[in-house]
């Protein structure tokens, strides 16, 4: 147990707060750009929880799976959001329907949610506390986004945060699932976006506005 | 071997369609992709039925359940590619809107549906399922009007959150299997689950979250009621092969991952809990879906509810379990996919003669559009489960299996909605056949393709109706003894 | 099988009288049965049959029946003996309702004088159309006068549904009897037709006063107006009486009097039933709400409440 | 032997008819205290009117002269149902009690029809009232025949007779009082006596049987007259059988024959007064007054056959 590994342990315990962080940070922002900014930092914990958890099991497939979520989630889909989002020239606010202050809140309680949610499966699930909670946490953070942000964009991001959730918890209960299926979820979120990306901006060429709760005309 | 060819050929009728240029030459390379395709899955189903279970790689499996599910695919892929020939001639601009687009993302559509079949692995299983709904959002966008972005959009959003939560599903599994002593590399793979199951009994609690969470995910994929809202705007814009293709065939694709599944936690944990969850689900449907029917204006929104309700009876047959209420599962997702195929079919030609959907202005097609009429009059006899069409003898299965098994509250609710489904379908039926309308083109235009594949559909309703084959009862058995061993 | 018979009879009968008559609107017709006298008669013989009067088969059957609920008296169980031989009852009501029915509808129908021109006019059915009616006229009585020959070949279908339910012994009785009682009435009706002198034909007795026209004879409605008063409450007559008064307001111009039977079943037992389905379907219409942050709401409520139901359950 | 005495019953039953119709409406003219004409006045008239010619309207069909026919020919095999002096009775034991009310009911439906041949309105109006009067009693009447049947199961007269007489006189039957009670109000409507119908009246307000009687006359009346005179009589004679059946000759001897008729000429005398008696004291009822008559007539039938379940 060298001086590296207690310093990854040291990590994984204190990862927790930062992510908690990180929600509260996505819930108050006012402007898509820091939400995407917030989601790579997200992305980057992840990774380093990834890295400290292989470094620990000694697993190489770990490294390469770290590698993967670095490429992918913390530089190539907020690139592409950053280049979908100058692309627009549209507004870049959140335009949500619960003001900043109230999302902070609403974000706290869902934490407080996640804990109370968690610990009767604490036992059941295996993982430290504190990292289900995170996860969990982002999950419903990530559903709030995208049930209170008008703009599709943000429900993109929601989707992301949503999903960074998932993987956590996958990633703190069993250590790494076989490669090929890392490979194809991240890929898939790849794909995800980028087709996301294509119907923002056929909803701007349709409806020249972005905003979500407006598409209304299928109804009954 | 045999199964690799079934699973590239669409890719590279994909790849072949992408590159060539000229429309008439796409519909070509379609067409013929479209029966080698058919073909391959022919060869792969007689292949599958005489050497049992096979194994290719460490990812690619088909068992008698895969064959089952394959001939539906194989047989409404093929009706649906020699409709689309005839019926695409005006497309619309727009980036992705030409034909070589449409055939490019069906054949990418048809190789993730494909693979969702094959895959050995419940972790590429959900990669695929995930595939094809990014495929198929495209082509639910395809006509680019607002309507039709609007459902594209919707789709995919609702669906990849819906599918995140199966995924979470899907780890809980695997967990619960390291858990129970499965070595961690081959933890997902089906056939070593369902060989553990039994030792699986310790994690009862995180097998139950896990359904849980399988249920909701890939139930939002089904259209089981509180996670069904895509479903009617999707079906309703997507161009009608499109909306036959994901009623017909994608619907059948998640509910064989719910088959899955479910075989595994009953396999582990007795199937009390699975199954109550199925038969909540399906009822809700059920009664939903039925009573919004009555209030429906527009035909494939119509439509796009009998899906949701035929697939909550589904869930019906699935949850009350036992050979009775499987074998009335796996044959109503056959019948229903054919029956569903050619109202879809018919609904195309409403629109391509009528230029709406919407029944209040369709009238007179009994006598304007004789043949369209016809196979709206067969499709909605064998849609509401009269006699001689297949569905009949499914939904009458199911119901002798809900009250063998004593389950008296779901056969009931279960007889008063496919009531309320027949009293609100003849009457919107009835309203489009009847009365004269004015707004008819002279000539109808009437393709050859559309008379040969709505002619094959009402075929098949009706052998699966009066006697079904020996061959496809041996499938069937097959399909039953993977899922109860 | 003797519905089958005297229903399709009486039907054939109603398509002779369109066809003779070009109506089938009893206030219109009278008289037939001068104007069509095999199909009169045809049609007397459905009418007795249906109403199950004896020497005619809609009896046989009837007789069956009341001797099955005389048996479910005998039964053990409390309740049945009670409710089997009300039934007896309630049938007996039925058959009360269904000869006064039938009366009218012969009596309107056919007797009397014509109640309009085309009635008048009407001439005999073409004979093949006579020959259908009395083929099944005939069996119709020949089964009434010797059920016999019916019920020992029925006898068999029922030894094959209930092994051991032989006839009981009264039915072969009724054989027995019914052959002489129609013998009976015959010679007694024979030997009266025979005996009567010669008749002679005079006008309606009109209480002295001179032109009894059609119009006073009791129309269909009528007919049925006592019966429709009792049993109002399951008929609900719909009234409208609408007098419009003349200049001096005591000399109304008209009065325009409309009773209309409701169909009490389509008002009572489905149209309740069709609004309730069609306004939950409405409710539940504005489910579909169209805005997509509702529908992911739609899919988080879902999935915390079955963590709650597995919580719990 | 008893085939002899079965016919001489019958025979006795329809010449006595007319008789007995005589005293009622001699007692009645007492009563009101009247001469009233002579007992033997119903066989003069019926005499007097076959001679007399048959008048039928121009527009009556075949069906105006077959009805008095059938009913008096139904009326005579309803009279060879009811055992007079011992157990027995010609139809007795095959004929059961379903077919003795639907021969009363065809000969019903035929008057019916005979009297709207006539063309007349009265004709009509008959009818429709006999339709409503014979209707609401039907049901009653079966019922309680049903319940003395359920309760002496079996469903032949003869053998409700015999049945009756094997009991004890002085062991109360619930279900037979019920029955008699019922019984009497479905007679009197049956029969068409004061309560429900004036057999006497020529007045429209009033008359059912006798408005549907209105066009005959001559032989046809005569027949229609007799066949009344016999249905009362034979009701008299069920009512006597089937509740007090309590002195018929048990064997076929002549003693035991002269016996049972004379005890009874007692019991039919007594009948006879209490009608009589009822008549005079009874106003009759406005028309839409009748179906409440009847319907405590069913309320009694429907308790009998309830009693017969309980009290087995």
């Amino acid at each position: 147990m060298g001086l590296f590994e207690t310093a990854a342990a040291k990590a994984l315990a204190s990862s927790g707060v930062f992510l908690f962080m990180t929600v509260l940070l996505i819930a108050a922002a006012k402007r898509i750009s820091t939400c995407i900014a917030l989601f790579s930092v997200q992305s980057l914990i992840i990774t380093a929880q990834i890295i400290a958890v292989s470094r620990m099991h000694h697993s190489t497939e770990g490294f390469v799976i770290a590698g993967l979520v670095l490429s992918v989630k913390v530089i190539a889909i907020p690139y592409v959001l950053y280049r979908i989002v100058e692309e627009l020239k549209a507004p870049r606010d959140v335009s949500s329907s619960t003001s900043s202050s109230q999302s902070v809140f609403i974000a706290a309680g869902l934490i407080l949610l996640s804990f109370f949610a968690v610990r009767p499966y604490v036992g059941v699930l295996g993982g430290d506390q504190a990292m289900l909670a995170a996860a969990v946490a982002l999950v419903l953070t990530g559903g709030f986004l995208m049930v209170s942000r008008k703009k599709a964009l943000m429900q993109v991001v929601g989707l992301l945060v949503l999903d960074n959730g998932i993987f956590l918890a996958a990633l703190t209960t069993t250590f790494g699932m076989p490669l090929v299926i890392e490979i194809g979820i991240v890929f898939d979120l790849l794909m995800g976006v980028f087709l996301m990306g294509l119907f923002v901006f056929r909803i701007r060429d349709t409806f020249d506005h972005l905003d979500v709760s407006k598409l209304r005309r299928l109804r009954g | 071997m045999v199964l690799l060819f079934p699973l590239f050929l669409p890719l590279a009728g994909a790849l072949l369609v992408f590159l060539c240029r000229n429309p008439r030459v796409v519909v070509r390379v379609a067409l013929t992709a479209g029966t080698l395709e058919l073909a391959a899955i022919g060869i792969a189903v007689y292949s599958i039925h005489s050497w049992g279970v096979l194994q290719v790689g460490r990812y690619l499996c088909a068992d008698g359940l895969t064959s089952f599910f394959l001939i539906s695919l194989g047989l409404i892929s093929a009706l649906v590619l020699v409709y689309s020939s005839g019926y695409l001639r005006h497309v619309p601009e727009g980036r992705f809107s030409s034909l070589r687009w449409f055939y490019g993302l069906v054949f990418l559509f048809l190789f993730t549906m494909v693979a969702v079949y094959l895959s050995a692995n419940l972790g590429m299983m959900w990669i695929f399922v995930e595939a094809t709904t990014l495929a198929s959002a495209l082509l639910v966008g395809f006509y680019n009007t607002e309507g039709a972005v609007e459902a594209g959009w919707k789709y995919l959003i609702v669906c990849t959150v819906g599918i995140a939560f199966a995924l979470f599903g899907t780890i809980a599994f695997y967990l619960a299997a390291v858990k129970g002593g499965v070595s961690p590399q081959s933890a997902l793979d089906w056939g070593t689950l369902m060989a553990a199951a039994p030792g699986l009994v310790g994690g009862r609690e995180l097998l139950k979250l896990a359904f849980v969470f399988v249920a909701v995910g890939y139930g939002t994929k089904v259209g089981f009621v509180p996670m069904h809202s895509w479903l009617p705007d999707a079906h309703a814009e997507a161009p009608s092969p499109i909306s036959a293709l994901l009623s017909a065939v994608l619907l059948n694709c998640a509910m064989y991952a719910l088959l899955r599944f479910d075989a595994i936690t009953s396999r582990a944990i007795g199937s009390g809990f699975s199954h109550t969850l199925l038969l909540i689900f399906g009822g809700v449907s059920l009664a939903v879906a039925s009573l919004l029917m009555i209030v429906q204006r527009d035909l494939k929104r119509l439509l796009a509810y009998s899906s949701i309700e035929h697939m909550g009876i589904v869930a019906i047959g699935i949850g009350l379990g036992g050979t009775l209420g499987l074998l009335g599962a796996l044959l109503h997702t056959f019948n229903h996919s054919i029956a569903k195929t050619l109202l879809f079919f018919t609904a195309g030609n409403v629109r391509e003669n009528f230029g709406t959907l919407r029944m209040e202005r369709i009238r007179g097609m009994a006598l304007s559009l004789p043949w369209a009429g016809g196979a709206l009059i067969v499709g909605g006899l064998a849609i509401t489960g009269m006699p001689p069409f297949g569905l009949f003898v499914s939904e009458l299965v199911i119901l002798t299996a809900a009250f063998s098994t004593a389950h008296y509250f779901i056969a009931v609710l279960m007889l008063a909605a496919i009531s309320v489904v027949f009293g609100a379908l003849l009457h919107h039926f009835q309203h489009m056949l009847m009365g004269k309308s004015d707004d008819v083109p002279a000539q109808p235009a009437l393709q050859a393709s559309w008379l040969v594949v709505m002619g094959v559909c009402a075929l098949c309703l009706v052998v699966l109706g009066v006697h079904i084959p020996a061959a496809f009862k041996a499938v069937l058995r097959g399909a039953m003894a993977v899922l109860q061993p | 099988m003797n519905h089958a018979i005297f229903k399709s009879l009486l039907f054939l009968g109603a398509g002779a009288i369109s066809d003779a008559a070009h109506t089938l609107d009893l206030e219109e017709l009278g008289g037939l049965q001068k104007r069509m006298p095999l199909t009169g008669t045809v049609f007397l013989i459905a009418c007795c049959s249906i109403v199950g009067l004896p020497l005619f088969n809609g009896f046989v059957s009837e007789w069956l029946t009341f001797r099955s609920f005389l048996a479910g008296s005998e039964m053990t169980n409390l309740s049945a003996a009670i409710v089997l031989p009300l039934a007896a009852g309630v049938l007996a009501l039925i058959g009360g309702l269904a000869a006064a029915c039938f009366a009218k509808v012969y009596g309107v129908g056919f007797l009397g004088r014509p109640r309009s021109g085309e009635a008048g006019r009407a001439n005999e059915a073409s004979l093949p159309m006579q020959a259908g009616m009395g083929a099944l006229a005939t069996a119709c009585v020949v089964i009434g006068i010797f059920p016999g020959l019916v019920l020992r070949s029925l006898g068999a279908l029922t030894e094959e549904l209930l092994p051991g339910a032989a006839l009981p012994p009264a039915a072969t009785s009724l054989t027995v009897v019914l052959p002489w009682i129609a013998l009976f009435v015959l010679v007694l009706v024979g030997g009266f037709a025979g005996f009567k002198r010669a008749k002679k034909l005079t006008a309606t007795w009109a209480c002295g006063l001179p032109g009894l026209d059609e119009r006073m004879q009791y129309t269909s409605t009528a007919f049925s107006k006592p019966l429709r008063k009792v049993f109002s409450r399951v008929y609900r007559a719909e009234r409208t009486l609408e007098v419009v008064p003349g200049d001096p307001p005591y000399f109304p111009v008209s009065i325009s009097y409309r009773s209309v039977r409701t169909t009490s079943f389509e008002k009572f037992l489905y149209r309740p039933g069709v609004d309730a389905i069609v306004t939950a379907a409405l409710r539940l219409r504005r489910l579909q709400t169209g805005n997509i942050q509702i529908y992911l709401l739609y899919i988080f409520a879902a999935l915390i409440a079955l963590l709650m139901f597995m919580r719990w359950a | 032997m008893t085939l002899m005495t079965n016919v001489l019953q019958v025979l006795l039953l329809i010449l006595l008819a007319p008789l007995v119709r005589g005293v009622i409406s001699r007692i009645k003219a007492r009563i009101q205290n009247r001469r009233g004409a002579s007992v033997w006045r119903p066989y003069a008239d019926v005499l007097k009117l076959f001679r007399k010619q048959d008048l039928v309207p121009a527009s009556a069909s075949f069906v105006f002269r077959l009805a008095p026919m059938v009913v008096f020919t139904t009326t005579l095999v309803v009279a060879a149902f009811v055992p007079l002096l011992h157990g027995l009775a010609l139809l007795g034991v095959t004929g059961d009690f379903v077919l003795l009310v639907y021969l009363l009911a065809l000969g019903r439906f035929f008057l019916m029809l005979g009297a709207m041949d006539g063309g007349s309105s009265f004709g009509g109006m008959g009818a429709s009232r006999e339709a409503l009067v014979s209707t609401l009693a039907e049901a009653p009447f079966l019922l309680a025949l049903m319940s003395v049947a359920i309760a002496a199961h079996t469903a032949s007269i003869a053998g409700m007779v015999q049945w009756t007489m094997g009991q004890n006189f002085f062991q109360f039957s619930a279900v037979h009082a019920l029955a008699f009670a019922a019984l009497v109000l479905v007679a009197i409507a049956e029969t068409g006596r004061i309560p429900v119908d004036n057999p006497t009246t020529h007045l429209e307000l009033t008359m059912i049987h006798e408005a549907m009687v209105l066009e005959y006359s001559g032989p046809s009346l005569a027949l229609i007259e007799w066949a009344s005179a016999i249905k009362l009589t034979v009701v008299m004679a069920l009512l006597i059988a089937l509740f007090v059946p309590w002195g018929m000759a048990s064997s076929v001897s002549a003693l035991a024959l002269g016996v049972a008729s004379l005890v009874m000429l007692l019991k039919i005398a007594a009948l006879v007064l209490a009608l009589a008696l009822v008549e005079c004291s009874v106003a009759k009822l406005r028309m839409y007054l009748v179906p409440d008559f009847l319907g405590v007539a069913s309320a009694l039938a429907i308790l009998a056959v309830v009693f017969t379940a309980l009290m087995r």
